[in-house]
């Protein structure tokens, strides 16, 4: 059992995210997809942090699940609050801004 | 102190006029008045204290100003800078009284002619070059709202497009300044004309270019002439005196202060091209001008044309041209702010310019006939008007170094002629248009604004060895330093 | 754990985690994509414990699978009413409990076309796995993973600061959230 | 000797007093131009004795640097300029006398006098001056006062183009005299005109050349030969005394002056070139002058002709007798048009059509005016003579085909001046002349002293004399004597000119056997319109240049700022492009042609959508990019 | 161990009073949810602060077991970041738009904000420097979110959305970095590059990249800097103003303080600086052009703005990077004070068209003066601040041999002075026509005067300035 695969893991992990990010038109469904980008850096981490026996990296994916729960709250925040006032979900049918 | 001086008169009247009240507008003349008078006075002091056989810097002022980049306050005159100052401090003067005519929003008008003139003045007395490059820029911003402002027909397209292109050739002047500051580590021009000169050809090639795309806008020098024209034409009276009395004058100074002393390798490498420009500018505006309708645009291409002269001179690097060239800047200043102010005169009463609508004047106007007249003989080089002698000057210091350059440039001095006598014909002879059958002739202040400027152009016309003798030294010395 | 279950193990993991994930990302029915999103974070924990990093393994189901994703399908739900395209609000009856059958999320309206979206994140997959395809390859034995009491260790003397600030982080999330998400108007009239 | 300033400062100061006070001092100023220029005459005078003794008198300044001594100016009189002083100076105070007269009604009567004198001491600054740069100067001043007396009745259209004409014309010619006057400086390092001689020896024949053919070619301008004769016809829009002074005697004479004065540069090839163009002038003006139905007109082309002449005895290097026929000729042709102005003044017409049989009515002028015909005709033993004579007989010594054109050109001179002569004064009065009445005397009398020195003044330099003319200007050696078949051959000239003038200028016979009347009439009729030359001037010159001025106009306009403008315009419509690229363009090449064809239709609401997706899309493909790109690269 | 952690506060003073200060505002926010005490605490709490930030010495051991640092060049950029925070409180106090919906956790936030920036420019390790971008993004998330209508709810889901997916990209970056060189300390990580970009050198460029997108992203450097004009123009303008200056200068100085952590691999990477450096600069003003709403325009003009300071990057000197942060300077002063401008009009006439700026020289003479000296100091007009800012950028690209980067900003500043020239123009050569006369608001005219007596000052007397440039040594 390699480290490669678990990169391969990861890197698909991480593109399948991409291709959520930029294939979903609704919000919160793009929110999904950051989760995927998000815990794909984790197992980096993690996986490094087991060859380096580094405790450090470890913690730094705890780190990002915080932050990925940071995250989450004040995405679907601003969805409610987007939802609220414009009657939408969808990432590119909101249209008041000019650009 | 005597510099700071010249500078702080305006300035402080600026000031001044910037914490008086929009209402009072007699006092804001009067502020302007006196400012740009004491400026005057000053000027006319410093002359009267000047010593023309030193070939050094008069008058120093040093103070450290940015100590990090060895950057200072450094003011001096010497004998190229001197005409330039007193061109200034006389024309601010007199657009200033002829700025009376101003009827809306007069404080900003006057406070930004304030501003105008410490730029200009500065530019003429900095002795640093990021100094000389601060007020270089400063006199852009004025002048954008002076034009934009009070200006007339597509004044808003004019005012940009001097910014734009003015602002563009700087910004090339900007990098030079730069590049030559990492190369010598210092921004004084007195060192600098030693230091810089050391510089490899390549080098020097290179900045004398960017240092000359700065000034060709300015001069203007073809084909970064067009902004010339029309802000020529849309600015107001005096604003156009200042611009081709002083402002284009910032271009030939530059080469003068800067292009030449401290790249003369680049200089010389480029004299050919400059020879060439200022026979194309010669020519070439000529011809434009010969063709306009608009009086205001006759004269602007007129500029374009005397202008050309300058170059010429410069290209030459002989002691004839360069005396011509310097004195054909100031007799520039002097002849077309004139001409600017009589095309004032008669737009302030007939609200029109093209040059058909009028005629006949001559009856009508005898006075205004005789000074347009005056001016116009001036503007086509007659011998015994200051005109002739820059003019002249120029052609024998080129001509044995740039020989048919030369000789095709003095198709100029015939089509110049042939313009400034269509200006005579077409406003002042023939049967009188009946449309100015009551038109009233110049009046007392407009003769005050005049008046000094023709005493100026009949006396340097005859002797011009009164301007003369004040650059001979400083050009000599300019000279040997440039051919060394 | 011997070499062969270990490999079992990973193998099921990455089918479980890359299924959970392609169905997240294509999945019509949203609540359905939570779901298989919840299927990929609960791999990915698997995947910690594999990697002996059983405290985050922990930290991953509870926070994650317990908590955010809790929160994200009463997001869908709040907003169920919403997720049709073409802002056609209200001109047909549909809740939260339409969206779970997944009887109103219709067709391609939900998703952008995939093809150049497709090519860029294949695109990425392979520039990542080309670069890093040289990495050296062997794991070290489990023995010398960190262990918990490290992790606490870490978190509490050497991480101290981000450990706070990262509090501050959450306390600005959630204040903010609260204000942006609750409705307003009680405060601003 | 700084008294030689007086000469030409005095009606310099003059002029200036009346410029600025002239409406203040009124009828007065003619006299104070009288009595400045009488007292230029007299300081001239006053130099007599110098100049004989064949001295030269200067008076120099610096002028622009202290540095090089080539630009001190400087005045100086000799015998060749004293000549000329003697000219200018007595034919200006008679003709500022006359004018007191002549333009007595005119309402700008003291600025008259103002340029009258201006041009006076440019003229006499012309004269004296010993630099080339100070005589460019007052060659240009008395340009400028021709103008401005041209144009004197700005009012009339025709006067006012007149005026331009002439100055324009004059200011082609001038350009030459610049280039050769650079060209000197530059090869001889001098302007000093008093050192030619020097000059000449150090500069190689063929630079001598170009410098004296261009100086040759201000002269052209200025004397009005061909190919730049045109203007001074239309000179005459000004008022006569004005013609008299400056476009008869004095300043069209100054391009003959020109040559005289810098002979020494003048090598054989530019002399002949002189002699061409001069014998070209000469008759070719005088064939015009023979049809031409304006008084004036055809006094001045009689002037071009005369000049023409001149410039003829300069190519034929016969220096002073060409300045001696200019003397000659400055007398006569003014009192022939003081005569003119005369018959103006007294008729209020200068159409030969209307003017017949005045000696009834104008004694005084009769009289004067058949003595001034009589002399430029070349009457035996009157001025004209005196000089015509010499100048065919140095022809006849060098070059037979010149001295038979000369006769020719003789013959034409005293055909139409005799012509001219007798529809005016003889024939039944004109209903015209019947009104006419004799001019005061202020104008008869400055005619008189004319006609005195018209009849008598070749005298000076006839062998009578012992060619006094001709010793004062330095010239020794001339033969003495007189011939006899010269005198013969001038009186059969002037009978000649008088059958042919009598009988078909004032008869109106027809000579010519019917044969050749359509080639005479053709000839005619090419003369009268003078050869077609301002036609074809406007056409192949004028027309074109204007429509140059115009084409660079365009250009300036089109071009130069078209180029300025679109550069902003470009940059302007950039930015919006560029906009456009970021909301439009992504999404549609990333969203393949498929949507692009769908979007169509929704396009302007897709400009105004915030677009997320091909933003986020084009992040990755920006990464992918540059990673891609910097890896391969490394 | 507390010993540490007591010297570690010693530098850490500012950071601590701000986010104490941010809870107590929290707290009264509770009690007085429109009363001006929250507001009182906040200006109380920052400068609280600014005094604690003037007894801050310069540090040379690194506080928190090394995970930030505290010298001269964070310093600077605290004071930024403070400055920041302090102009954009006064901006919230002269706007109506914001001061309808203001509340206490709004001031929380933005102070919290502020602790977030300080963190940024001190991070000295891959976690805080991740943690330290992620609190910015998240405040500057709800900030824009604030207003209670359906345009920032917009804005703020766009930005959130292209925010996080930079950072995630930026983290995976951070964790392949750290798979190659086990270094997370950046002293580490510069010690360990070299031979981890001798070993896997694909691999580790990759991940530089992907790691300096999340920092391109802050700093809206092109092509990553789409999100920009939306989120300005949804936000309330005081918060599009912060979000300019503050995050921005921010991003500046952790890119700074990772490019030299980098600094083997400088070689590899200023290709791509000096190309997107002219990319951005000329595409922001390019765009700005065809502008005709004073946000998004200015949104632009700050985009082609980081193009400038890219330039003191590209260059890679220290003379480059005491430029940047000389500009960085210049440029709070510059664009806040454009942006304070931009409010005054838009909170008076209800209008983001650029033709409400129409006659403002008679509306407001002393607001349209400032605007100009705003403008003129952007678009590079000496003797203004914006001027010596570019002077330096520019002669550090030519010091570096960068001709080509140095020309283009110099055609650039050509461009550029289309729309700032265009704004002057309608404020003075056009005439007010009906349009009413301005209200003077106290507060944006101290915001105003700050700003315009700052570009004023500093741009004729600079040295000052440049002696607290002094203490920079970083080099790429």
């Amino acid at each position: 059992m390699t480290l490669r695969w678990f990169l391969l893991v990861s890197h698909a992990l991480f593109c399948l995210g991409v291709f959520g990010m930029l294939t979903r038109r609704n919000a919160i469904a793009m929110l999904l997809s950051i989760e995927l980008l998000l815990n794909a850096a984790g197992l980096n981490f993690v996986c490094f942090s087991r060859i380096f026996s580094n405790a450090q990296a470890q913690t730094i994916a705890f780190f990002v699940i915080a932050l990925a729960a940071c995250e989450a709250v004040v995405g679907l925040a601003i969805i409610l609050s987007l939802s609220r006032h414009a009657k939408t979900v969808f990432a590119d049918e909101a249209k008041l801004l000019s650009g | 102190m005597l510099l700071t001086s010249l500078l702080a008169c305006p300035l402080l009247g600026m000031l001044l006029i910037l914490v008086l009240p929009k209402s009072s507008v007699r006092w804001i003349r009067g502020v302007a008045v006196v400012a740009t008078g004491a400026a005057l006075l000053v000027g006319l002091k410093v002359l009267g204290q000047f010593q023309p056989a030193l070939a050094s810097m008069q008058f120093e002022e040093r103070a450290s100003w940015i100590p990090q980049l060895n950057i200072s306050y450094y003011l001096g005159i010497d004998g190229l800078s001197l005409p330039m100052v007193l061109l200034t401090v006389l024309l601010g003067f007199l657009a200033c009284l002829a700025s009376f005519g101003i009827t809306q929003r007069q404080k900003e008008y006057f406070a930004l002619y304030l501003l105008l003139e410490v730029g200009m003045l500065g530019t003429f007395l900095a002795l640093d070059l990021f100094l000389f490059y601060i007020f270089w820029e400063i006199v852009l911003v004025p002048m954008y709202f002076l034009i934009g402002i009070w200006g007339g027909g597509r004044r808003e397209y004019s005012a940009f497009k001097f910014f734009v292109y003015t602002l563009a050739g700087s910004l090339a002047m900007l990098l030079g300044i730069l590049a030559l500051y990492l190369n010598t580590q210092t921004f004084d021009l007195v060192a600098l004309s030693g230091k810089a000169s050391q510089l490899g050809l390549g080098l020097q090639k290179v900045l004398f270019v960017a240092f000359f795309l700065a000034f060709a806008v300015k001069v203007p020098i073809f084909p970064f002439h067009t902004w010339l024209p029309d802000a020529h034409v849309d600015a107001p009276t005096p604003i156009s005196v200042i611009l081709a009395g002083v402002l284009l004058k910032m271009g030939g100074y530059g080469f003068f202060r800067i292009g030449y002393p401290l790249f003369p390798e680049g200089a010389q490498w480029f004299g050919s091209a400059m020879a060439v420009l200022g026979m194309i500018n010669i020519v070439y505006g000529a011809f434009v001008a010969m063709a306009q309708t608009d009086f205001k645009r006759l004269v602007a291409y007129s500029s374009v044309s005397h202008m050309g002269f300058v170059l010429l001179g410069l290209a030459s690097l002989t002691s004839e041209g360069l005396h011509g060239a310097m004195l054909q800047m100031f007799n520039h200043g002097i002849i077309t702010g004139g001409m600017f102010l009589l095309v004032g005169v008669l737009y302030d009463r007939a609200h029109t310019r093209q040059l058909d609508a009028f005629g006949g004047l001559g009856a009508r106007v005898p006075v205004y006939a005789g000074l347009l007249i005056f001016f116009s003989l001036a503007t086509l080089g007659l011998p015994g008007l200051s005109g002739f002698v820059g003019e002249f000057m120029a052609f024998v210091g080129a001509f044995g170094v740039w020989r048919w350059q030369t000789m095709v440039s003095i198709i100029g001095v015939v089509i110049a002629a042939a313009y400034s006598l269509r200006v005579i014909q077409q406003v002042l002879l023939g049967p009188l248009n009946e449309r100015w059958a009551s038109m009233p002739d110049i009046g007392p202040r407009e003769w005050i604004t005049v008046a000094p400027l023709v005493v100026i152009i009949l006396v340097i016309g005859i002797w011009p060895l009164t301007l003369l003798h004040l650059q001979d030294t400083s050009l000599q010395q300019f000279i040997a330093h440039v051919t060394r | 754990m011997p070499t062969g279950g270990y490999t079992i193990a990973f193998v099921i993991l990455a089918a479980l985690a890359l299924m959970g994930a392609v169905w997240t990302v294509t999945l019509r029915n949203l609540f359905r994509a939570a779901l298989s999103l919840g299927l990929a974070l609960i791999a990915v924990a698997g995947f910690f414990l594999l990697l002996g990093a059983e405290f985050l393994a922990f930290t991953q189901i509870l926070v994650y699978v317990g908590a955010i994703l809790t929160l994200i399908i009463f997001g869908i739900m709040l907003t169920a009413k919403f997720h049709q395209s073409g802002g056609s609000v209200g001109r047909q009856p549909c809740g939260w409990r339409h969206s779970l059958a997944g009887n109103d999320i219709t067709g391609s309206v939900v998703n952008r076309p995939p093809l150049p979206a497709g090519i860029a994140s294949v695109g990425l997959f392979v520039l990542l796995t080309a670069s890093t395809w040289s990495l050296p390859e062997h794991l070290p034995d489990a023995g010398l993973a960190p262990t918990t009491a490290a992790l606490g260790q870490q978190l509490v003397v050497l991480l101290v600061l981000p450990f706070e600030v990262i509090s501050l982080v959450i306390l600005v999330a959630l204040i903010g959230s609260v204000a942006l998400a609750s409705e307003k108007q009680r405060f601003s009239r | 000797m700084i008294a030689l300033l007086f000469i030409p400062g005095v009606p310099l100061i003059t002029a200036v007093l009346l410029l600025l006070f002239g409406r203040r001092i009124g009828k007065a100023s003619a006299w104070l131009t009288v009595l400045a220029l009488a007292s230029t005459f007299f300081m001239t005078i006053a130099l007599s004795d110098l100049v004989f003794a064949g001295n030269r008198i200067g008076f120099s300044w610096v002028w622009l640097s202290q540095a090089s001594a080539n630009w001190t100016l400087g005045l100086s009189v000799d015998g060749l300029s004293w000549v000329m002083l003697v000219v200018v100076t007595s034919i200006g105070t008679l003709i500022a006398l006359y004018s007191i007269g002549y333009m007595h009604h005119d309402p700008r009567f003291s600025r008259f006098f103002a340029y009258l004198s201006l041009f006076c001491a440019s003229m006499l600054g012309l004269v004296m001056a010993d630099h080339f740069l100070l005589l460019y100067a007052c060659w240009e001043l008395v340009g400028l006062c021709s103008y401005l007396l041209i144009s004197f009745w700005f009012e009339k259209s025709a006067a006012a183009e007149a005026g331009r004409k002439a100055f324009l014309t004059t200011r082609i010619g001038d350009t030459g005299m610049l280039l050769g006057i650079l060209i000197l400086f530059w090869s001889s390092g001098s302007l000093q005109l008093g050192n030619l001689a020097q000059v000449r020896q150090t500069l190689d024949p063929h630079v001598l050349t170009l410098i004296s053919a261009l100086l040759f070619f201000g002269a052209i301008g200025k004397s009005a030969q061909v190919p730049l004769h045109i203007w001074l016809p239309d000179a005459m829009e000004g008022p006569t005394p004005v013609s008299a002074l400056i476009h008869a005697a004095t300043m069209v004479a100054a391009g003959v002056y020109l040559v005289a004065r810098t002979f020494p540069l003048f090598t054989p090839e530019s002399l002949n070139l002189v002699l061409g163009i001069g014998l070209a002038t000469h008759l070719f003006a005088a064939t015009i002058a023979l049809t031409m139905t304006d008084i004036k007109r055809v006094l001045a082309y009689s002037t071009i002709s005369q000049l023409g002449l001149m410039m003829t005895a300069l190519g034929l290097k016969a220096m002073p007798l060409a300045l001696f026929h200019l003397c000659m000729h400055a007398f006569c042709k003014a009192l022939l048009f003081l005569g003119a102005g005369s018959v103006i003044h007294g008729t209020h017409q200068q159409e030969l059509e209307h003017l017949r049989g005045l000696r009834h009515f104008m004694p005084l002028t009769w009289i004067t005016f058949l003595i001034a015909v009589l002399s430029l005709s070349g009457a035996p033993f009157l001025s004209g003579f005196w000089s015509k004579d010499a100048i065919l007989l140095q022809a006849q010594h060098t070059m037979s085909w010149v001295f038979w054109s000369l006769v020719l050109g003789a013959l034409l001179t005293a055909t139409y001046l005799l012509r001219l002569y007798l529809r005016c004064f003889h024939g039944s009065p004109s209903s015209d002349a019947k009104h006419a009445h004799e001019s005061p005397a202020i104008m008869t009398a400055p005619l008189v002293l004319l006609a005195i020195f018209a009849a008598g003044i070749g005298l000076v330099g006839s062998p009578w004399m012992h060619h006094l003319f001709f010793r004062i200007i330095g010239v020794h050696e001339m033969h003495e004597g007189i011939e006899i078949g010269m005198v013969a051959l001038s009186a059969a000239l002037v009978l000649g000119g008088f059958w042919l003038a009598w009988q078909v200028g004032f008869r109106r016979r027809q000579l010519l056997p019917a044969s050749l009347r359509p080639i005479g009439q053709w000839l005619y009729q090419a003369a009268f319109h003078k050869y077609y030359v301002d036609e074809f001037y406007d056409k192949a010159i004028l027309q074109p240049f204007y429509a140059a001025t115009r084409a660079f106009s365009r250009f300036d306009q089109k071009v130069v700022d078209g180029a300025v403008n679109a550069a902003g315009s470009g940059t302007w419509r950039l930015g919006q492009w560029k906009e456009r690229f970021d909301r439009l363009i992504v999404d549609r090449a990333v969203n393949g042609v498929a949507t692009a064809t769908r979007n169509l239709g929704l396009l302007p609401r897709l400009i105004q959508t915030g677009i997320v997706h091909p933003y986020l899309l084009m992040i990755v493909v920006a990464i992918v990019a540059l990673a891609v790109g910097v890896i391969a690269s490394q | 161990m507390s010993g540490v952690l007591l010297d570690s506060l010693a530098a850490w003073w500012p950071e601590v009073i701000l986010s104490a200060g941010a809870l107590v505002v929290l707290l009264t926010a509770v009690w007085s949810k429109r009363g001006q005490i929250p507001l009182i605490l906040s200006w109380v709490t920052l400068g609280a602060s600014a005094w604690a930030l003037t007894q801050t010495g310069v540090s040379s051991n690194a506080p928190f077991f090394g995970l930030i640092v505290c010298d001269g060049f964070s310093l600077l950029f605290r004071w930024i970041a403070l400055g920041s925070i302090a102009i954009t409180l006064l901006m919230i106090m002269a706007s109506q738009e914001v001061r309808a919906s203001m509340r206490g956790e709004y001031l929380a936030i933005l102070l919290l904000m502020g602790v977030g920036l300080m963190l940024m420019v001190e991070a000295n390790h891959l976690l805080m420097a991740y943690l330290s971008i992620e609190f910015v993004s998240l405040s500057g998330y709800l900030l824009v979110g604030f207003p209670d209508n359906a345009r920032a709810a917009e804005g703020a889901l766009k930005y959130f959305l292209f925010g996080a997916l930079a950072s995630a990209v930026m983290l995976f970056g951070m964790s392949l970095l750290y798979g190659m060189t086990d270094a997370l300390l950046f002293p580490e990580l510069l010690q360990k590059i070299q031979p981890a970009a001798a070993a896997f050198p694909q691999g580790v460029l990759l991940a530089v990249i992907l790691l300096l997108v999340g920092l391109a992203f802050k700093i809206s450097m092109v092509p990553f800097h789409l999100w920009t004009p939306d989120a300005y123009e949804a936000a309330p303008m005081p918060v599009a103003a912060l979000l300019s200056v503050a995050p921005k200068a921010a991003a500046f100085g952790l890119l700074i303080r990772f490019l030299s952590t980098l600094a083997p691999l400088w070689q590899d990477l200023y290709p791509i600086f000096s190309s997107l450096t002219i990319l951005t600069m000329t595409l922001g003003n390019l765009v700005a052009l065809a502008q005709t709403n004073i946000k998004r325009l200015l949104a632009y003009s700050t985009i082609a703005q980081a193009g400038y300071l890219l330039i003191g990057i590209t260059a890679g000197t220290p003379i480059g990077v005491q430029a940047l942060v000389l500009y960085l300077i210049a440029y709070l002063f510059m664009n806040f004070g454009a942006f304070a401008c931009a409010v005054a009009v838009v909170e008076q006439t209800g209008s983001e068209s650029l033709d409400a700026f129409r006659g403002l020289s008679t509306r407001a003479p002393v607001l349209a003066f400032a605007c100009v000296l705003f403008l003129l100091s952007l678009a590079g007009i000496p003797p203004l601040f914006g001027f010596m800012g570019k002077f330096f950028l520019f002669g550090a690209a030519l010091q570096a041999g960068q001709t080509l980067v140095a020309v283009a900003a110099v055609i650039n500043s050509a461009i550029a002075l289309y729309y700032y020239v265009n704004i002057m123009r309608l404020m003075f050569l056009q005439s007010a026509g009906e349009a009413q006369a301005l209200q003077p608001v106290p507060a944006l005219h101290l915001a105003l005067g700050v700003c315009a007596l700052a570009t004023l000052f500093f741009g004729l007397f600079p040295s000052s300035v440049l002696s607290w440039l002094g203490p920079i040594r970083l080099v790429l």
